[in-house]
C-alpha cells in the first residue's frame, strides 16, 4: 500500500491561484502495490491540477477496469469519477463531452484497457478529436488479473505464469500519430519534470492528448533477462505454484536532460532505454515525429516528450458546431419546438 | 369467374426491383387513399440488399379502419418478371392482375379465376421520355394514374400530393402530371372503369396523420428534450436519427449563432453507442441510442452498468426476425427476455411497448422522464412493422406547460444544505437516491461511479451486508417504477368473460380486428393491452379475472408469457400463447383461429407448448 | 469461560495482508489435515487488489463430511492488524484467537468470552532470519507450526508436505523445516497444548483428491481433447487456461518434434475469444473459452449466433458477484438467465452444473461430446467458489476405450453416397441435421454458414415457411438434448415427502448438510440435484410430486426458479426461493432457516416473493 | 444485379494445372447493385485462384456483414463459407486458423466492418499474424445500411442523407504498417491488371496480408465536388425523401502502368487520384514504406500496389510452435493422455 501523501499536513500549506492546497487535489489511499509506477503518475496529477490552478469540481476522471484505473480514486477527492466497465471509458468519456464541453476530462487506463479491449474506442475518440487528456499507464502487463502479457508488451516477455510473448508490441504513440492524434507525448512514470508539464500540456490542449506513461508493474513485470532479483522468493514461488507474495518495493524515479537518454534499471533488474526529445524538437511536424519515433524504435530506444501537437487542433464540438452553452444546461425553453410547431409537422403528415 | 366487389375494403399489393424508385409512387397511392378519408396500412416487403431483388408495397385499405395485415390480395400490381409466378398466385380468386403487357404475358401466368388488366408501361414511357432514368421512374406513377381511374381514386387528390412534394422542383411537376395522366388515359381507353373493388370518400381518418414510428421515436427525442444521440446504423432502426438530425436541424439551431442545441454521434459500434449514451445522461444530458437486436446484445454488457451504477438511458430497440443477423428486414417482436434481462448477474430493465406513432412520440418523450426518475435505462420496444411502416395515428399533442422531470438531481444550494451527500441512499424509501451532476460544487457532492459494488456513499465495497442493501434497494426501486410507467390500457368497463386477451406493440391491429371479428360470431373476449415492464396491479388482476388469457405475440418462445408467469407468479397453463414468427405482422385471421382452436375448452392438446401457428 | 470442545469439527480462519505469501503456508494447513484423512474445506476470501489489503482463509473441517461453508470461527489466526477488530468480533464464544503478540494487543481487542493465544512472530523472524522478504514469508510457516501443536496436526505431515512442494529446490526445505520448528516449540514452551479443539488422523476421505474446480475444468478439456482455448483473462475464471497450458505442455507435446498438440490464444477480448472458438469448431477442432458474467454478456452476440447457425462452443462460466463489475472475488450463481437464454431473438442454451471438481472433469470433457453432437454452445456453469477453493472430490476417472463423439460430421465418403447434402435438413427426425469440415471434399459438401436464416440448403432465404421450418427444428433439436444431458441426481429411492429440495452446483454442499440437520430434527425432504438444461422428465416429475419444493440458489432474483417455471409450466407458487446472495457461500445454517420459515404451512407471508434473507 | 459471368459457357474451356476450369471458381450470381466496384473484386479473385491452381475445397472464405461481405457468396461455390457477424471475421478466421493451418483462408470485409465495429480484432489479427488474405472492399460508406459515412471516408464527404464526414480518414494500410504486418498492398476494384497478381502474392504469403482495395459504391457515394451524375434523379430524390432509385451504372475500370498515376472519374463525377509504385520499388523496407505512403498522402495521391512483405514472415502456427498437422485431425489417440496419466495427476492431488 502506498501513500501518496500522509494525512496529517501544516495548516499553512501554500496556494495556488484560485486558492487551493495542493491536499485539496489529493485522493483516497491507494491500494496500488508499494512502488507501483502508477502511483507516481497519480501524483503527477496531483501535481499538475495545482499547478494549473484547475477547480476540482470542474474537472471529471474518467478510467475503465485495472490497477490504472483504479487511481481515478487515488486523486482529487473533489472531481466526479467513473470507473467504466474495462475497455470502455474512451465512450463514456466522448458521450460525457457531448454533454458538457466545459469540464476538463482526464481519462486514465491500462495498456489492457486501451490496447486489447480498449482498442476500437481508443482509435475512435483518437479520430474525433474528443477534447480529453487520455493518459495510458503502461506496465505492458495486465496487473490487476496478475500478470498476463498485455498487447505493449515487448517481444519475449515472460508472463507471471510463464507464457512468452511471441507478437510485436503496439505502440500506442505509433498508432495515435499515424491516426492523426492532434497532441502525442509519452513519458516514464517516475520522471517528474517531465511528467508533469506534459500533463500541464496535455489538459491545455483542446482536442484528444494522448500521454503514454511507460509505468513500471513491481509485482508482475518479468523481463526475460532479470536475474538480480526476487531470487529466494522467486524460487519459492515456482515451488509453490502460488503467486500471492509481493515484496515491498521503492518508487523508481528518474530525472534526465532533454536530448540526452537515460538507462533506467526496473525492480526486475531489467534496463530500459528512455530517450528524451531534444529542447529544440518541433512539435508540430507530423512527418518528422513519424520518422523520429521509427528511428527511436530501430535502437531500442523509448522515446519521451512532447512528439506532436497540432496547434490548430479543432475538437469535437468545433467539428460538429454545436452550442456553445453546455447541452446538459438546456431547459424545455431551448430544447422543446412546442405544441405550434407540432401542429405544422402533423399538418405535414395529412 | 367470381368477382370480387367491395368498397374501401381491399388489399392492394405491387411487386417491384428495389432500387427502381417504385416507393414514391407507392407511397402517393395510400396516401392519396388517407386523403380521401379512408384509413390504410401499408406495408413495405423488401429484401436485405440495395439493388435488383424483389420488393413488395402491400396496402390495406378499410374503412372499418381494420389496420392488421389481412392475407389474400385483391388487386396485385407486378412490375417485376422475377416475382411474377409468386404474385399471380397470391392474387385471392376473383381478384384482379395489373401488369405490364409490353411483352405479352407468358402462358403459365394465367390462372382462370383472376381479372388480368395489362398496361403497357414500358411502351408508354418508352414513346414519352428520353432519359433511360426518367423512364424507369416514370413507369411507376404511370401505373399509380392508371390505378386512379381502376380505384376511383381522387386525380386532384393524387395532383396535390405531387405539387407538395416538389414544391422546390416546380419543373418536376408537370412531368409527373403527366405520366399520372398518361396511365389514367390508357386505363379509361382500354378498359371498363372503375373495378368492382373501389374506392369511395369518407370521412373515417379525422386529423389523424399518416407516420411511421421510426419518424414518431426522432420527433418524440426532440421535444422530449434529448441533446446527445449516438447511434450505429441496423436495419430497422437507422431511419430515427436520420430524422431526429432533420427535425433536430430545423428545430434546434441556436436562432443568433446557427449552431446546434444536439449533438449527434455516429458511433463505431454499438458498444459505443450506449457507452456515448451513459457518458452524457450522467453528465446530466438527455441521451439516446437507437440500434435492432444484435445492437442489444453487444450493449448488455454496458446495460448492466447502467442498471448496477444507476444511470439513466433510453434506448430504443426497433426489433427484427431473430436469432443473430436472422431476418434482417421481417418484423418480430422477438427480444422481450433479451431486453428485459439484458446482461449478467441480476438485472432488469424497464421495457415500453407503443402501438402507435403516437405512442412511439408519446413515450419516447416519457422515456427520457422515466430514465431520469427512476435512474435506469429504459428500453423502447418498437419494431420492424411500426418502425419503418407508416400507420394511421392520432395526431401528436404536446402541453406547452409541460416540464421534464429530471428527476432527484441535487443542485448546488442543495448539497449546501445536506448534511452529507449520499449517492445511494434511500432517503425517500423509495428506492431511488439522488444523484449530483459533475460539475456542480466545487467541493460538496462528488462521488464515484463504478460498476462494482458499493455502499450508500458510492464507496468500493466487498461487504456483503452493504451488497445486499443496495442490491434489495433496487429491488424497491423496480417496485416504484411500476407507479411511474405507462399503465395497461383495458377495452371494456367491466371484465364479464371468462376468456381474457392480452396484446402490445404491433399484435394491437390484428387482435382488435380479430375480436370484433371473434364478438360477432358470439365469442366475446376482455382485453388488455400492456404497455410497459413492470407489470402493475391492474394486470395481475386482470389475469386473475379470467379463466383462460390469451398472450398474442410475434415471437417463437412466446416470451412476453414467460416474463409475465414470472414477474406476477402465474399459473402457466391460464396462459395461452398465440403466435406468429415468420417474419411477417400477425393477421387478424390467425389470431382468430388460434383463440378459436382452444376454446372454449381447450381441446386437443394438453400440453399448449405444442400449439401450432398455420403459416401465414 | 466456555470452552469447546471438539474433534475434527472446526472451522479455522486466517486473516492475512494479500501479498504476504501467506497462500501457500495456509493451503499447507489445509492440505496436511486432509493427508489426514478428514475432510477439510478451505475457502478463500481475497479482495480484488494485489498487495496490502485484508484476505482470509477459511477452512472447515468436519469429520462428518460436511463442506459448505459454516458460520462462526472456533479459531482465529490473525496476523493483520488491518482486520483485527472484525477478526476478534467473528469468533465464537469460546473460541481461540491466535496473534502476533510482538507487539502487545491493544485492550479494544479483548473479548472475554474468548481465549487469546499471542506468538510472537514478527520476534521469532527477526531473530532467525536476514532477508525482509524470507521474514515475511517465513512468518507464515511458523503460524502452521504453531498450530500443528495446538491441533494436534502431525509433524511428519506437514513436512512431507513440504519435501513434496519443494522437491526440485532441495535447498528451501531445511529453513521451510525450522519455521515449523520455531513455531512447534514456541507453542510447546508456552502454552498446554493440544487444545480442546483438535485433530485426530481418520481413514474419512478415502482415495479422494483436494482440488479446485479451475484445475478440474482444465484437465477436463486436455482429456475431452479440447486442441483450441481462446480466452481473456477475468477473475475467477482465469486460472482455468493457466492449467490448461501447464497440463497440454506436460501431456500434449508431440515427443518427437516437441510441437504442440494444442494452441492458446490470448484474445483481445471476449468477443474476440468466442469468435476463436466458433471459428475452431466451425473448422472441426475442439475448442473452449473461460470467463465470468462481464465476459458473457460480451459473448452475447456470438452466442446467439452459434446457436442459429449451429456450431459446437464450450463456455466455461465460473461466475462471480454480479450485476456489471459486481463484487469480482466473492461468489454466486448469478447468470442463470443470462446463459440459458444469451442473445437477441428466440435462443436457449445448454447449461451443465457441475457441483463438485470431478464433475467439472467430467462434465468439461462431456461438454465436447454435446457441443458436437447438438451443434450448439454448451455452457458449463461453474462459480467463484467451486472454480477457485479446494474441495474434497472423488479422484478423475477415464475410460481408456472411450472415444470421442463428434456427432453428425460427413467424411468425403459419406458425401459421394449421399443424393443431395443439405446442411439443415433434419434426416434423423432428431432436429440435428448433418455438417460437413472444410476441405472435406473437392467438390460435394461445402456451404455457407451465417447468422441469417436460411434453407435446409443453407441458401440464405428470407422466406417465411422457411424461417418456421428451421426454427422449429431448433425447438425439436432442444427436446433431443434432453436426453443427452447429465441426468438429475435423487437422493431418495422413492418419493416418500410432501416436500422436496432442489439444488444445483455450489448450493449442494450446504443443501445436503441442511437436510441431515432438519432430518434429525424430524423433517424429512426430498431431494433433486440438478445436473443440466434443459430439464428432463425427472426433474418434472419431481416437482409433481410434491405440494411444495425449495429451490436452492445464490442470487437475489430466484433466477433458477424463473427456468423451471418457464421450462416446465409451473405453478409458480409450488415452488420456494431459499436465496443467499452476499458473497459468500450459502450455509446449511441459512437453508435451514429459510425452509424452517415455510415449513410446514406457509406461515407468514403469502407472497413468496417477500422471502427474507437473513444477513449471514 | 451483376452477372460476373454468364452461366451458359463451352464445353471445351481452359483448364488450369490442377484441371479446373476458371468457372469452377465462381459463385452464385452477384446481388449487388450493376456496377458495383465489390464485383470486380470477386472477378479478381476467382482469377487469382484460378491462375494459382488453388483446389477449391482448401480454401475457406470468410467476410462479416455488409455488402462487401456478401461477395464471398458470388465466388468459390466449392469452397466453405462464413458469414461471420459484423466486424468479427477476424476473429472466425484466427479460430479457424488455429484449427486447420492447411488451409488458406480468405477474409472480405468492408471498411464499416474493418474500420469501425472490427478495428479491435483487424488490431489484433494483423498483430498475431495470422495467416490469412484480408481484403477490405473499400467504399468509404456504409453501403448495405444505405450510405452513411464510415471511418475511411474522405474528410468533408457526404453521406446520403446529407451529413457530412468531419472526421480524418483512416489509412488501413498506413495503420497495418504501423501495427507491423508483414504484408501490405492496396489497389483499386477495377485494376484487374494490378489486383490479381497482389491477390496471388497474398495468398502465397505466409502470414497476414492486407489488401485495401478501393471500390467505389456506385449507389451511395456521394463526394461534395461531384455535379454532374445524378441531375434528374438526385433532384427527384430529394424532393421525396426516398432513397430507393439506383441507376445501372457500368463497372469502372483502369488500366495504367507501374510507377505513374491515373486520375480515375468515379460514377458521381468525382476524381480518385491513384498512384502506382514504381516497378524498381522494393517492398522489404518498412521504413521507406512508411515514408512513401506519408508523402503519397500529403499529394492526396492514393499509393496502389505492394507496399511492403516482410520475407522472415513467421506465422502464429511458427510463433506458437503448433505441430505441422492440422489440429482438427487429431484424435483421441494424439489428444488423449489417458487413465494412467490420470492417475497420477490424482495422486498429485492427494
Ligand atoms: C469485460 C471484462 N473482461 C475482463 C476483465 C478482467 N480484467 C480486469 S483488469 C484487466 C486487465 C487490466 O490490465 P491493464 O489495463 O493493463 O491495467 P493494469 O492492471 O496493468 O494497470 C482485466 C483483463 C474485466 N474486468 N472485464
Ligand atoms: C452488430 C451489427 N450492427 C449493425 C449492423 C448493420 N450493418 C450491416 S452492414 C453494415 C455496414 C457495412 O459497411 P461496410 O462494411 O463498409 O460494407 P459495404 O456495405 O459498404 O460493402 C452495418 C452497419 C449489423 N448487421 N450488425
Ligand atoms: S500489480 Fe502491478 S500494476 Fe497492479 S498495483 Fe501492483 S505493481 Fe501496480
Ligand atoms: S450499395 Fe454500394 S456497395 Fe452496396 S452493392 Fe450497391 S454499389 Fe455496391
Ligand atoms: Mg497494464
Ligand atoms: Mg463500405
Amino acid at each position: 500500500m502506498t501513500y501518496i501523501k500522509p494525512r496529517f499536513r501544516h495548516p499553512e500549506l501554500p496556494k495556488n491561484k484560485i486558492g487551493f492546497a495542493k491536499a485539496d487535489y489529493e485522493g483516497a489511499i491507494s491500494t496500488l502495490c508499494g512502488g507501483c509506477g502508477h502511483d507516481s503518475i497519480s501524483a503527477a496529477i496531483v501535481q499538475a491540477c495545482y499547478e494549473l490552478s484547475i477547480e476540482p469540481h470542474k474537472l471529471a476522471k474518467l478510467s475503465g477496469i485495472g490497477c490504472s484505473s483504479k487511481t481515478p480514486t487515488y486523486f482529487l477527492s473533489n472531481s466526479h469519477g467513473f470507473n467504466a466497465v474495462h475497455g470502455r471509458m474512451p465512450s463514456i468519456a466522448t458521450g460525457a463531452n457531448m454533454a458538457n464541453r466545459d469540464l476538463i476530462y482526464l481519462g486514465v487506463s491500462g495498456d489492457g484497457d486501451s490496447a486489447s479491449i480498449g482498442m476500437g474506442q481508443f482509435v475512435h475518440a483518437i479520430r474525433r478529436n474528443v477534447n480529453m487528456v487520455y493518459i495510458v499507464m503502461n506496465n505492458g502487463c495486465y496487473g490487476l488479473t496478475k500478470g498476463q502479457n498485455s498487447a505493449t508488451a515487448d517481444i519475449g516477455s515472460l508472463s507471471k505464469g510463464g507464457a512468452v510473448n511471441h507478437y510485436p508490441a503496439i505502440d500506442l504513440v505509433g498508432l495515435a500519430l499515424e491516426l492523426g492524434a492532434t497532441f502525442v507525448g509519452r513519458s516514464f512514470s517516475g520522471d517528474k519534470t517531465q511528467l508533469v508539464p506534459l500533463i500541464k500540456a496535455a489538459m491545455s490542449h483542446p482536442g484528444f492528448a494522448l500521454l503514454d506513461v511507460v509505468s513500471p508493474c513491481v509485482t508482475f513485470n518479468n523481463k526475460p533477462e532479470s536475474t538480480k532479483s526476487y531470487d529466494y522468493v522467486r524460487a519459492h514461488l515456482e515451488a509453490t505454484a502460488t503467486i500471492d507474495f509481493v515484496p515491498e518495493k521503492e518508487e523508481i524515479t528518474v530525472n534526465y536532460p532533454k536530448g540526452k537518454s537515460a538507462h533506467v534499471e526496473l525492480h526486475d533488474g531489467s534496463i530500459i532505454h528512455l530517450h528524451k526529445l531534444a529542447p529544440n524538437w518541433n512539435p508540430t511536424d507530423r512527418y518528422s515525429a513519424v520518422n523520429r519515433l521509427l528511428e527511436a524504435k530501430m535502437k531500442g530506444e523509448v522515446l519521451t516528450g512532447l512528439l506532436y501537437i497540432d496547434p490548430n487542433s479543432q475538437d469535437m464540438h468545433e467539428l460538429e458546431n454545436t452550442i456553445d452553452q453546455p447541452l446538459n444546461t438546456l431547459r424545455e425553453k431551448e430544447l422543446c419546438p412546442g405544441s405550434e410547431a407540432l401542429e405544422k409537422i402533423n399538418a405535414s403528415f395529412r | 369467374m367470381e368477382h370480387i366487389r367491395a368498397i374501401n375494403d381491399l388489399v392492394v399489393r405491387f411487386a417491384n426491383v428495389n432500387g427502381t424508385g417504385s416507393a414514391s409512387a407507392n407511397n402517393m397511392f395510400a396516401k392519396a387513399i388517407f386523403r380521401m378519408g379512408i384509413p390504410v396500412s401499408p406495408k413495405n416487403i423488401f429484401p436485405s440488399n440495395i439493388q435488383g431483388l424483389p420488393t413488395w408495397y402491400e396496402v390495406r385499405i378499410s374503412e372499418k379502419g381494420y389496420l392488421g395485415r389481412r392475407e389474400g390480395v385483391d388487386l396485385m400490381v407486378c412490375v417485376n418478371p422475377q416475382s411474377m409466378a409468386r404474385d399471380v398466385e397470391s392474387v385471392k380468386p376473383g381478384g384482379y392482375f395489373v401488369y405490364d403487357n409490353t411483352k405479352k404475358l407468358h402462358s403459365e401466368f394465367i390462372r382462370e379465376d383472376i381479372h388480368y388488366i395489362g398496361i403497357p408501361m414500358t411502351a408508354i414511357t418508352m414513346k414519352h421520355y428520353s432519359d433511360p432514368r426518367q423512364r424507369q421512374l416514370f413507369k411507376n406513377v404511370i401505373y399509380v394514374g392508371a390505378l386512379s381511374a381502376l380505384l376511383d381514386i381522387e386525380m386532384d387528390v393524387l395532383k396535390g400530393l405531387i405539387e407538395g412534394q416538389f414544391q422546390r422542383k416546380q419543373k418536376l411537376i408537370a412531368p409527373n402530371f403527366k405520366a399520372l395522366e398518361l396511365g389514367e388515359s390508357y386505363v379509361k381507353e382500354h378498359f371498363q372503369y372503375p373495378l368492382d373493388i373501389r374506392l369511395e370518400r369518407r370521412d373515417n381518418v379525422g386529423d389523424q396523420i399518416l407516420i411511421d414510428g421510426n419518424t414518431a421515436v426522432a420527433l418524440g427525442a426532440v421535444y422530449g428534450g434529448a441533446t446527445v444521440a449516438a447511434w450505429y446504423p441496423i436495419t430497422p432502426s437507422t431511419s430515427i436519427v436520420g430524422a431526429f438530425e432533420k427535425y433536430a436541424n430545423r428545430l434546434r439551431k441556436d436562432p443568433e449563432t446557427g449552431k446546434s442545441r444536439y449533438a449527434i454521434v455516429q458511433a463505431e459500434d454499438e458498444l459505443a453507442a450506449m457507452g456515448m449514451v451513459i457518458g452524457a445522461t450522467w453528465n446530466g444530458a438527455r441521451a439516446f441510442t437507437t440500434t435492432s437486436g444484435p445492437g442489444v446484445s453487444l450493449m448488455s454488457e454496458f446495460l448492466g452498468l447502467a442498471y448496477f451504477a444507476e444511470i439513466p438511458a433510453v434506448l430504443v430497440n426497433v426489433q427484427r426476425g431473430g436469432p443473430s443477423t436472422g431476418m434482417p428486414t421481417r418484423t418480430q417482436q422477438p427480444d422481450l427476455i433479451s431486453s428485459a434481462y439484458a446482461s449478467h448477474g441480476d438485472t432488469r430493465h424497464v421495457l415500453l411497448f407503443p402501438s402507435t406513432p403516437k405512442e412511439c412520440f408519446d413515450f419516447t418523450a416519457q422515456a427520457f422522464d422515466l430514465a431520469d426518475r427512476l435512474q435506469t435505462p429504459i428500453i423502447l420496444m418498437s419494431d420492424l412493422d411500426l418502425g419503418m411502416n407508416d400507420h394511421v395515428s392520432p395526431p401528436f399533442e404536446w402541453d406547452d406547460g409541460r416540464q421534464y422531470d429530471l428527476g432527484k438531481v441535487l443542485s448546488a444550494e442543495d448539497l449546501e444544505n445536506i448534511e452529507q451527500f449520499g449517492r445511494y441512499l434511500d432517503v425517500d424509501g423509495d428506492g431511488i437516491p439522488y444523484r449530483t451532476i459533475p460539475g456542480t460544487h466545487p467541493t460538496k457532492g462528488s462521488f464515484f461511479t463504478r460498476g462494482t459494488s458499493k455502499d450508500e456513499y458510492a464507496r468500493y465495497t466487498e461487504n456483503g451486508a452493504a451488497y445486499v442493501r443496495n442490491v434489495d434497494r433496487l429491488l424497491k426501486k423496480w417496485e416504484t417504477a411500476k407507479k411511474h410507467v405507462p399503465a395497461p390500457e383495458l377495452y371494456q368497463q367491466e371484465n364479464s368473460n371468462d376468456y381474457g386477451l392480452i396484446f402490445f406493440g404491433t399484435t394491437t391491429y390484428a387482435a382488435l380486428e380479430a375480436m370484433e371479428v371473434l364478438g360477432e360470431k358470439g365469442i366475446k373476449l376482455d382485453a388488455l393491452r400492456l404497455r410497459a415492464f413492470p407489470f402493475n396491479e391492474t394486470v395481475r388482476e386482470f389475469i386473475a379475472d379470467h379463466k383462460q388469457v390469451f398472450v398474442v405475440e410475434q415471437n417463437r418462445d412466446a416470451q412476453l408469457r414467460s416474463i409475465l408467469i414470472n414477474e406476477l407468479d402465474l399459473y402457466p397453463r391460464q396462459l395461452i400463447p398465440i403466435l406468429n414468427y415468420d417474419g411477417q405482422p400477425i393477421t387478424a385471421d390467425t389470431i382468430e383461429q388460434l383463440i378459436l382452436s382452444h376454446y372454449p375448452q381447450e381441446k386437443k392438446h394438453d400440453d399448449i407448448h405444442q400449439t401450432q401457428v398455420p403459416a401465414s
